[in-house]
Order: C-alpha cells, then structure tokens, then sequence
C-alpha cells in the first residue's frame, strides 16, 4: 500500500481532483459502453421478437 | 485445412454460436484483469518522484490511448478484408468497432488532458501525440457520422469501409508530420527491443490494465457484433430460433 | 457516350458555369481578406501567417468544390448513366477531377501574386507556396473525390464530406505551411515538396478506384 | 441491324427496404421482343430494370446476356445497353444539342437535327434543358433512343409527361427497334394494347 | 398547413437529421483546429488570434447551414407550397430561421469553453466572446437567409451566397472581435454588445420580408 | 359541402423564356366543374396554372377568383386552393404520416390512417418517402386531396406514375369533389373521356 489511510489515498497529495476526475470520467465513459452494448444487444432482439410474433399471427 | 477457421469466420451462424460461448468470459476476464491493474496502479504502486501521485492516471491513459490505436488498425484490416474479398463479417465489424474506439481516443483525450494540468501546467498543447489522437478521433466520428447518415445498408457497409481504408493508409502519414510540430509528450514504455525503464512495481500493473482493457473491447465487441448479426441475418431460420427461444 | 464526348461535357458544364468559377476564386479572396480584418492587420502578424491562411482558404474553396462534384449529376441521374455506361468509371473520374482541379488550381495560381502583395509575404515564399499550391492540391481534389462519392446520395451532405476529408488534408496543410517557412528562413524546402508530390500521385493511383467503388454503391 | 441477343433472368430475389421483391421471378427474352413489366405501384419495376442493368445487386438469382453471365460483373452488358430510369440523366446546365452530343458523340450533325426535327425541339436546340417544360425535357432524354446504335433497351416509364404526338413517336421508334433484332424491355402503367409483344408481371 | 404544423415539421427534420446538427459542430471544431496545426500553435500567435479564428469557423459554420436552408425545400417542390399555402410567408421564413439558429448555434456555445482553453483564451475573453456570439450570430443568420433565397435555384449556390453575404458579415466580425479584445485588455465593451444587438433586431426585422420577396422570385 | 366559387382567366398573356404564351387566353369555370387543360408539351400547361396559383406573374391579363380580383394580390386564392405541381412538394426525409400531419394538421389520426388504407400506403406509413417508389411517393402528394377542406384543386399531371388503381382512386376523388361543389383544374396526356366535363385548350 503505498497509502498511510483511506484519506491519504483519495487526496493523492495535492493531485486527488486531477486522478479521481480521469479516472470518474473514464469509468463513466466505459460504463457507458457496456451499457449502450448489452442494451442495443437487448432492444435488437425485442424488435426481432415483435417482429417474428407479427408475422406469425397474420 | 489451415484456412477452415478463416472461413468458417465469414459464416454469420458460426460467428454468432462461437461468439456466444467467447463473449462472456473475454469480458469477464477482461474486467478483472483491469480491475486489478487499476487498482494495484492507483493504491500499491509507488509514487513517482518527479510527478508525484498524479503519475497514477498512467494506467488508464496508456491503455486507452493504446487500444484507440489498436481499434483503428483492426478497423482498417477489416475495412481492405472486406474491400477485397468481400467478406460479409467485415461491415458488421466496422459498424461495432468503431464506437469503441472513438470513446477510447475520447477517454485518451480526457485522461491525457486531466493529467496535462498538473504536469505540463496547461490542459491542451498542440503536440504531435495529441493532435494525432484528436484527429484519430475525428476520423472515428466521420466513420460514425458517415454510417448513421446512410441508411441504405450495401452503400453504408461500403462507404465505411472506403474511409477507414484511406485513413488506414494516411493515418501513418497523418503521425510522422505532426511530429514535424514541437513535442512535449514523452515516449513509449513499452518496446519489444528494450527492457522498459521504470521499475516492475509501476509497469506491471500497467500490463495488467493494458491486457484487461484489450480483452475488456473484445468482449464488447463479440457482443456489439452479434446484435448486428441477428438484425442483417433476421430473414435466417436460425435467428428466428435463436431470438424466440434463448431467452437472453 | 465516349472518354472524348464525356470530357467535352464536363468542360462544356464548367464553361457554362464560369461564373462559379469565378466565384470560387472571390469565395477564396473573402476567406483569405476576413482574416487581417477579423484578427490583425499588422505585417508582424500576416507575414508568418500567410502561407498558413491560403492554405486554410485553399482547403476550404476545394472542398466546397469537390462537394458539388457528382451532387448534381446524380440528381439529374447522369452518375447512373456514367456507371451502366460500360467505360472504365475510375477513369471517367479521374478525366473529371483533372477538369474541375484545372479550372479551381488555375486561377488560384495566377491571383496569388496579388495576395502574397496583401498579406506582405516576401517573393521567395510567395514563390514556395505557388510551387507547394500546384503540388500539393491534386492531393486535396484526389481525396475530397472520396468523400463527396460516399456521401452524394445525402442531401445536406457538405458538412459531412468537410468532416470526413478535413482530417485527411491535415499533413498536406502541415508539409506546405513547413515548406514555406523553410523558404522563409531561406532554408531548403525541396524535402517537403517531395512529400507533397508523393502524396498526390499516391492519391492520384488509389482514389479512383476509391471513388469508382463509392459512386457504384451510391447510385441504387 | 443488330446481332442476335436475349437476356435470360432465372431465380431472382431483391432486397430493398428489407421487404422481398421479385420473389424468383424467371424469364427470358430475345431479339425483336418488346416485353412490358407489368406490376403495381412499389411492385418492384425499377428495381428489376436497375438490377439487369447493374445499378443494384440482386439477393440471389443469375443474370445472363447473350450466353455470357453477366450476374456478377455487369459490363459486357452495359456495353449494349440504354438505359433510361426515372430520372433521365440529362444534364440540366447543358443546351439540348450538348447533352446529345454528350451520349451520341458519333451521331453526324444532320442525323442530330433530324432526330430533333422529329421531336419537335429544333426551336429550343440551344435552349439549356432546365428551361424547358417537363415533356420536353422527356424527349431530350429520349432522342438517345433515335441516335445510340445499342441492341437492349431497359426504359422505365418512357411515356410520363410526353403528350399524344410523344406517345406516337416512340411507339413507332420501339417498334421499329425490335423489328430489326432490337430487345426492349420496359415498364408503364399506360394502356398501350398494340406495342409489346409480351408481358412480364410482378407480384406484390 | 398552419404555422403550428409548419413549425412542428421543421423541428422534425432537424430531429431527423440530429447527426447533421453534430456534423455541423465537429466541422466546426476542425476548421478551428486548422489554424493552430496550419499556421503556428505558440500561445503568442493563439491567443491574440483565438476570438477571431472562432468567429471566422463561426460565419462559415453560419454560412454552410444558411445556404441549405431552402434548398432542400426547393427541389422537392416544398417552397412552392409555403409560397402558395396562404400563411404569412415572411412569418413562416421568421420561424425556419429561428429553428436553424437553435439548432446551430446553442451546441457551438456549449463546446466554446473546450476551444477557449484550445486556444489558449482567458476565461474573461471567453465570456465576452460567448456573449458576442449569442448577440451577434442572429444577424449573421438574418443576413444570410437574403442571400440563401436569392440563390436557391442555382444549383452551385453556396458560394454565391457566401460571396453575397460574406461582405455584410464584415461589420459583425469586426465589432466582435474589438469586444473581445477590449475585454481582454480590461476596458468595458458593452459598446459594442450595443451595436451588434442592433444589428442582430435591425434584420431580424428586415429580413424576413425581403427573403420572402427573393423566395418568391426564386420559385417559378 | 363547399360554397359557390368560380374562376374566371380573361386575356391571360404568359412569357417564359422569351416566348409568349397563352397568348389572350380567357376563360370562366365554376364550382361543380373539372376542367381539363390540354396542349402538347411546351404549350404552357404548367405555366399557366402556376400563374393562377401565384408563382409566376402574368404579362397582362386579369384572373378574379369568386368574384375578387386577384390578379394582383393572389392571397385570398391562396387561402382555399391546393396546387400540386411537377414536383410533389413532399419532403423526401419526413415519413408519410408526419408529411401528411405537416400538410393536414387538423385531420383525426382515424381520418388519415383511412385515406392511407385506401391508397394502400398503409403498410409503408412509417418509411421516410425517399424510400418509396416513384408512384408511391406520388400517392403520398395526392392524399392531400382526400384530407384538405380547399375548394380550387390545380393539378399538374397529377395521374403521372400512378397504376391503375390508382388512376381510379384518383377519378373518383376528383369527381366527387366536384360533385359537393369543388372546383378542378388539371392538365393530364393521359386519356381519360368520362373525367372532365369541360376542356380548355392551349396552341402553341
Ligand atoms: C490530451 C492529451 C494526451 C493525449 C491525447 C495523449 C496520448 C497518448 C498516446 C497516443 C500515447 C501512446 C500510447 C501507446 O500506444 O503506447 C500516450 C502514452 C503516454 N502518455 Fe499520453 N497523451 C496525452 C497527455 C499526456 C500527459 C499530460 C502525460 C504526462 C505528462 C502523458 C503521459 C504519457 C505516458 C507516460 C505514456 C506512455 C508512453 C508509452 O508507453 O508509450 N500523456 N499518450
Ligand atoms: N431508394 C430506395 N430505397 C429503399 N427502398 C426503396 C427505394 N426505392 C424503392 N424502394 C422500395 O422498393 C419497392 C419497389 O420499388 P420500385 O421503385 O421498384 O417500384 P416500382 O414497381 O417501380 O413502382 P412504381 O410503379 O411506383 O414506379 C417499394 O415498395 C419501395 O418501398
Ligand atoms: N423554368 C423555366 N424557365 C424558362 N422557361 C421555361 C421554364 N419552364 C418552361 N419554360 C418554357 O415555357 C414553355 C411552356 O412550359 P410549360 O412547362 O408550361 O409547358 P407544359 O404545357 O406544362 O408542357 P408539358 O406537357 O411538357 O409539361 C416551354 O416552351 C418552355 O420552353
Ligand atoms: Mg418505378
Ligand atoms: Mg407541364
């Protein structure tokens, strides 16, 4: 741990803000894209569902 | 015969059952490998001497910057593999790689900028590094923007892969002339010749990241990749199957 | 149609609209004159600065005229008459970026004397941006082409061909603007013409074969 | 007088706004054939004709022109080809001489100008085509059809906007095409009992 | 037709088109770039320069959107029908521009603090600039919506209507760019906020009418 | 059910392009009327209906709509008519129910979705009109005609590209309009004897 306490690590020194903010920003970031994939991958088979149901009934 | 799995790759139906069992635990592994590279980097490894704790963005800016590039390069493989031999796979790559490279030149971007502030005591210069990662990212959103605006599916497969071709081959011409601009930015760490110069305590966590954030985008893109396959192949029995009786 | 009748056209087209070309070239002195009046007027300002803003100027009057290129043809239906009409479709695109790259290049070229005079460039720099200009632009056209042929079937298309190609002229901008300081400071420049000599004639090879694959997909 | 041609359409399936059209239409035509493709409004005609001619790529189905397949590469095809869509691939800025001296570059000055009389546009021979009214925008498009020394012809909806005279004189032109060794195939809604000599109709 | 119905389907194109309205951001986002890579990326040379380079991107970013206003609306014979529909044809041009200034400008004001610090600008002459361009940019789109019309049946129009109008522009530009350098030197500069605001109401007021005049010259 | 209208032309004089058309044209319909304009191309059909509309201005002569002259200002024309020239003024990247909302924002939702059923454009209601097909497209222009609540209808060719069905769509909508007191003025090539009850014809 190159940490003395939990204060310790978020302040960083006097670099917290710039770390913690690259690091928010790139966990929003990819947080996004998994979201974005595993939704787009779930919305693409309701479509196809609907679709398939559709065409079924008629 | 050698060339079996290569074109058993081109088959959509096989991609998309051999993807399904490689998705998940790509990403899986992918996650805690980033995990623990992150986390070794920003809690264990040592302090660096000249810049302090803000060195500890390394380990999310030098994998991100490196998989912006890798994305492309993938992007323009697939791009001439589709333009040459017309490989059906290839669009659907091209339309699910390059989202995600365009958010890592973003977080390259973002990170590099962030850490730009306490180093460099400016958020932007106009360096050689950093001006190729935002053209990068231009070339991204073109590719991006080119794909949404057609909808005609035959010209936006084409279309895409024509721009990531010629960027693919400019891209190296776009590097060496903006070195010809001043640098700042300092040089790789990693090179297969020589043994890297900092101490293994701070690298290898950064291997750790660079690894996971690589296997990290394969999962992602397995699955971007699939969604597209099930919406182009939807006139196939076997989609038909697959969305109506797996549940997920 | 014939390689002969289909050049007669174009230049046909191009003379009956001369007054566009005439008006890209006035595009191109209100871009280079908005900027001693936007920003400085003063010679420490403009002397550096120049080749830099005619190149700037340059790339946007290019890219504006390479985005009409095949707008109008295919809206008439003519692009699809060039693709059934059983000649070599690279090569009609190139007789046709020859035809416009002359009739924007040229009276480029033959003005810029009289900007050089406005922006208080010296005559040795004046004469390294004419050499990089005549150089470096069938460059421009050779990969402007690329990206209006992909994006002819949209409308509001221009933005969007300025997007994907400005990111590509980036080098050519950066090897000429080097090349004019190199004559500036009275250094040799011929290293970077002969980067923007190779870049054109690499562009030249590939981008109607390029294109060609871009117009067919385009016309449906 | 043209070389013997047919064109052969087996099995053909295309794609377009993801609904199936065509739905593996076969037939075959051959020299002094005038076949109409008949079909409702969005049956698919344009895109048959734009498929033949190579402007759209067919999901499945095989293409062959005179014993040569041309599914895959379309240019021995297109060589022999006029083809005339909805929009007429006039150049708009040219005058009606210059577009027709564009497509027809080998057509002698007199046979220009006796097309033209034919067509009633030798007043507005040095008009630009923008300046002229819909139907005679139309004849411009076609006088090609007088002048090109090609054997197919794929024409869609040749007749819109032309009047009574217009209808005529193409009609005879078709007609004379086919009766030496010419194959035409287009597409109309209009009611014209005595021109094809065969029909060729797709379902929606 | 009403005006509510008019206003609701030019809201929806622009949705239809929201990559546009992005494009349109990036292109300005690479023009701004050219300057520092094409002409020199020292703060020296930056930040004197940064209010004007922006307002230059600005005008033509301006320009580019301006010129397809009515073009689209043109050829598919949708002009034809506002001109004939009965409404207010000056009130119904009022509400297009207005919409195509939402649509342009807010996302550019959003993205301006980024380029500011781009461009190494001081975040007082950011805030001064910001200001300029809500006040002035209307003018901008109020003059050039003239010049748009006028040219809309000629095919090639952009730069025609960019010759028309870049002219005007100049006093905007320059009363821009005076604001944000006195801001920069400190002095107060509402003066000139005063002036480009008049300008801004002046053709607000004036220009639907002579565009409407011009539209219907242009639809025959 | 509309109010009496009527349009009278008298000694109408049209120039395009240097050239006089029309030349003294006079003219008087009235509600109950459909009128069809006949002359070859170039004769100056779509000139003159776009001079009533208001597009173009005449050289001289008088045009009174229902008893107001509005040869000058055509605003109260305007106010009850719909004209649908050579272009069908449909934008291209709007759907057909959002064109339709745009031209007929007070039609019920149950109103439009009948007209479309019987233009059989249901199925493509959401589909962005670029997608369509050329008579498709066409359908979606005329639609206006079952959903609009104007008087004078102006009707440049408005039978072009549509099939058969849809030229008997077509027939009925126009015929019985005119029977509630509408008022129609069409130019068409197309034969169509049992439409029109009266004929106004252009020389050129
Ligand atoms: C917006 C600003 C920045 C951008 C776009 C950027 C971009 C890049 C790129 C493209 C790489 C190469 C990755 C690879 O392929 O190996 C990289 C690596 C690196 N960057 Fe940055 N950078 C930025 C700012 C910074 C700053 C401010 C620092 C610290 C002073 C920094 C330190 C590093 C280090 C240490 C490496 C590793 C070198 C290597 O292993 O290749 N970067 N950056
Ligand atoms: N550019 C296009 N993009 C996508 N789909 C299209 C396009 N053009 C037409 N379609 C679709 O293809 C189908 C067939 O169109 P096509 O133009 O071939 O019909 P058509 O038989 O020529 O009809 P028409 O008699 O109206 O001209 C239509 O249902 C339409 O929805
Ligand atoms: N935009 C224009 N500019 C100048 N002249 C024009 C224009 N459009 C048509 N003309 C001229 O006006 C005359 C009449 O054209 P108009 O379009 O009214 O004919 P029309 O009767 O509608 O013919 P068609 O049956 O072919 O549609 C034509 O001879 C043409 O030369
Ligand atoms: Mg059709
Ligand atoms: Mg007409």
């Amino acid at each position: 741990m190159a940490f003395d306490s939990l204060s310790a690590f978020l302040m960083m020194g006097k670099h917290g803000v710039y770390v913690w903010s690259a690091y928010g920003f790139s966990a929003l970031a990819l947080i996004w894209l998994v979201w974005n994939t595993l939704s787009t991958r779930q919305k693409t088979r309701n479509i196809l569902r609907k679709r398939f149901v559709r065409s079924q009934t008629r | 015969m050698r060339w079996v799995w290569f074109h058993k790759l081109a088959s959509p139906k096989w991609f998309y059952s051999w993807s399904n069992f490689w998705a998940l635990p790509v990403f899986c592994f992918g996650c805690l490998c980033l995990a623990i590279g992150l986390v070794w980097g920003l809690a264990f490894a040592p302090e660096d001497y000249q810049q302090g704790n803000s060195f500890r963005i390394i380990y999310i800016h030098v994998p991100v910057a490196m998989l912006a590039q890798s994305c492309y390069l993938a992007l323009g493989v697939a791009s001439f593999v589709f333009l040459v031999w017309q490989m059906k796979m290839a669009p659907i790559f091209i339309k699910a790689m390059a989202p995600i490279g365009a958010v890592m030149a973003l977080i390259a971007l973002v990170s590099g900028a962030i850490w730009g502030k306490p180093t460099w005591g400016t958020w932007w210069v106009w360096d050689a590094r950093l001006t190729s990662v935002l053209v990068l990212f231009f070339l991204y959103m073109g590719i991006i923007a080119l794909q949404s605006a057609l909808d005609d599916l035959v010209l936006a497969n084409k279309a895409a892969a024509v721009i990531s071709v010629v960027g693919l081959i400019n891209l190296p011409i776009i590097k060496y002339s903006v070195v010809l601009l001043e640098t700042l930015h300092q040089g790789p760490t990693f090179t297969l010749t020589k043994k890297p110069e900092m101490p293994p305590e701070m690298w290898l966590p950064l291997l750790c990241a660079v690894i996971g954030l690589y296997s990290f985008v394969a999962g992602l893109v397995l699955w971007r990749m699939q969604s597209e396959i099930l919406m182009r192949e939807h006139r196939s029995s076997w989609v038909k199957q697959e969305v109506m009786e797996n549940g997920l | 149609m014939t390689y002969f009748s289909f050049v007669r056209a174009e230049f046909l087209v191009l003379w009956r609209r001369k007054q566009d070309v005439l008006n890209a070239l006035l595009f191109f002195v209100i871009v280079v004159v908005l900027f001693p009046i936007g920003i400085d007027s003063s010679s420490e300002f403009l002397t550096p600065a120049a080749s830099g803003i005619i190149w700037c100027a340059t790339v946007l009057a290019v890219l504006m005229a390479v985005d009409s290129l095949f707008k109008e043809d295919y809206r008439d239906g003519s692009l699809e008459q060039l693709v059934v009409c059983g000649l070599s479709l690279p090569l009609l695109i190139l007789l046709k970026v020859i035809a416009q790259w002359l009739a924007v290049i040229l009276p480029l070229l033959v003005i810029m004397p009289l900007l050089g005079e406005m922006l208080y460039l010296s005559s040795a720099s004046l004469w390294a941006l004419m050499v990089t200009l005549l150089v470096g632009s069938p460059s421009l056209f050779f990969m402007g082409v690329i990206g209006a042929a992909l994006t002819v079937s949209i409308k509001q298309g221009a933005i969007l061909v300025m997007l994907l190609i400005l990111p590509f002229y980036l080098p050519v901008i950066i090897f000429s603007t080097l090349a004019v300081k190199a004559a500036q400071a009275g250094l040799p420049y011929s290293g970077f013409l002969a980067m923007l000599l190779a870049m054109s004639l690499l562009s030249l090879v590939l981008s109607p074969f390029m294109t060609a694959i871009a117009v067919k997909a385009s016309v449906n | 007088m043209h070389s013997f041609a047919s064109l052969t359409v087996s099995d053909l399936w295309i794609e377009r706004a993801e609904r199936d059209l065509c739905k593996g239409l076969s037939f075959s035509v051959q020299s002094g054939d005038v076949v109409r493709i008949l079909g409702e409004n969005g049956a698919g005609k344009s895109s048959l004709l734009k498929v033949i001619v190579g402007i759209l790529s067919p999901l499945q189905g095989q293409i062959v022109y005179s014993g040569e397949d041309v599914t895959v590469d379309r240019r021995f095809l297109q060589q022999d080809v006029i083809y005339l869509g909805h929009s007429s691939g006039i150049k708009p800025q040219l005058t009606v001489i210059e577009n027709l001296r564009w497509y027809c570059p080998d057509a002698s000055p007199s046979a220009l100008h006796e097309v033209l009389e034919s067509l009633e546009l030798i007043d507005h021979i040095d008009v630009p085509v923008k300046k002229l009214s819909a139907g005679q925008a139309r004849r411009v498009a076609l006088s090609r059809l007088w002048l090109g020394k090609k054997t197919l012809w794929l024409l869609d909806e040749p007749f819109a906007s032309l009047d009574v005279r217009g209808v005529e004189l193409l009609e005879a032109c078709i007609r004379q095409h086919a009766s030496v060794g010419g194959l035409v195939l287009l597409t109309t809604h209009q009611d014209l009992p005595s021109l094809s000599t065969r029909d060729v109709a797709l379902l929606s």
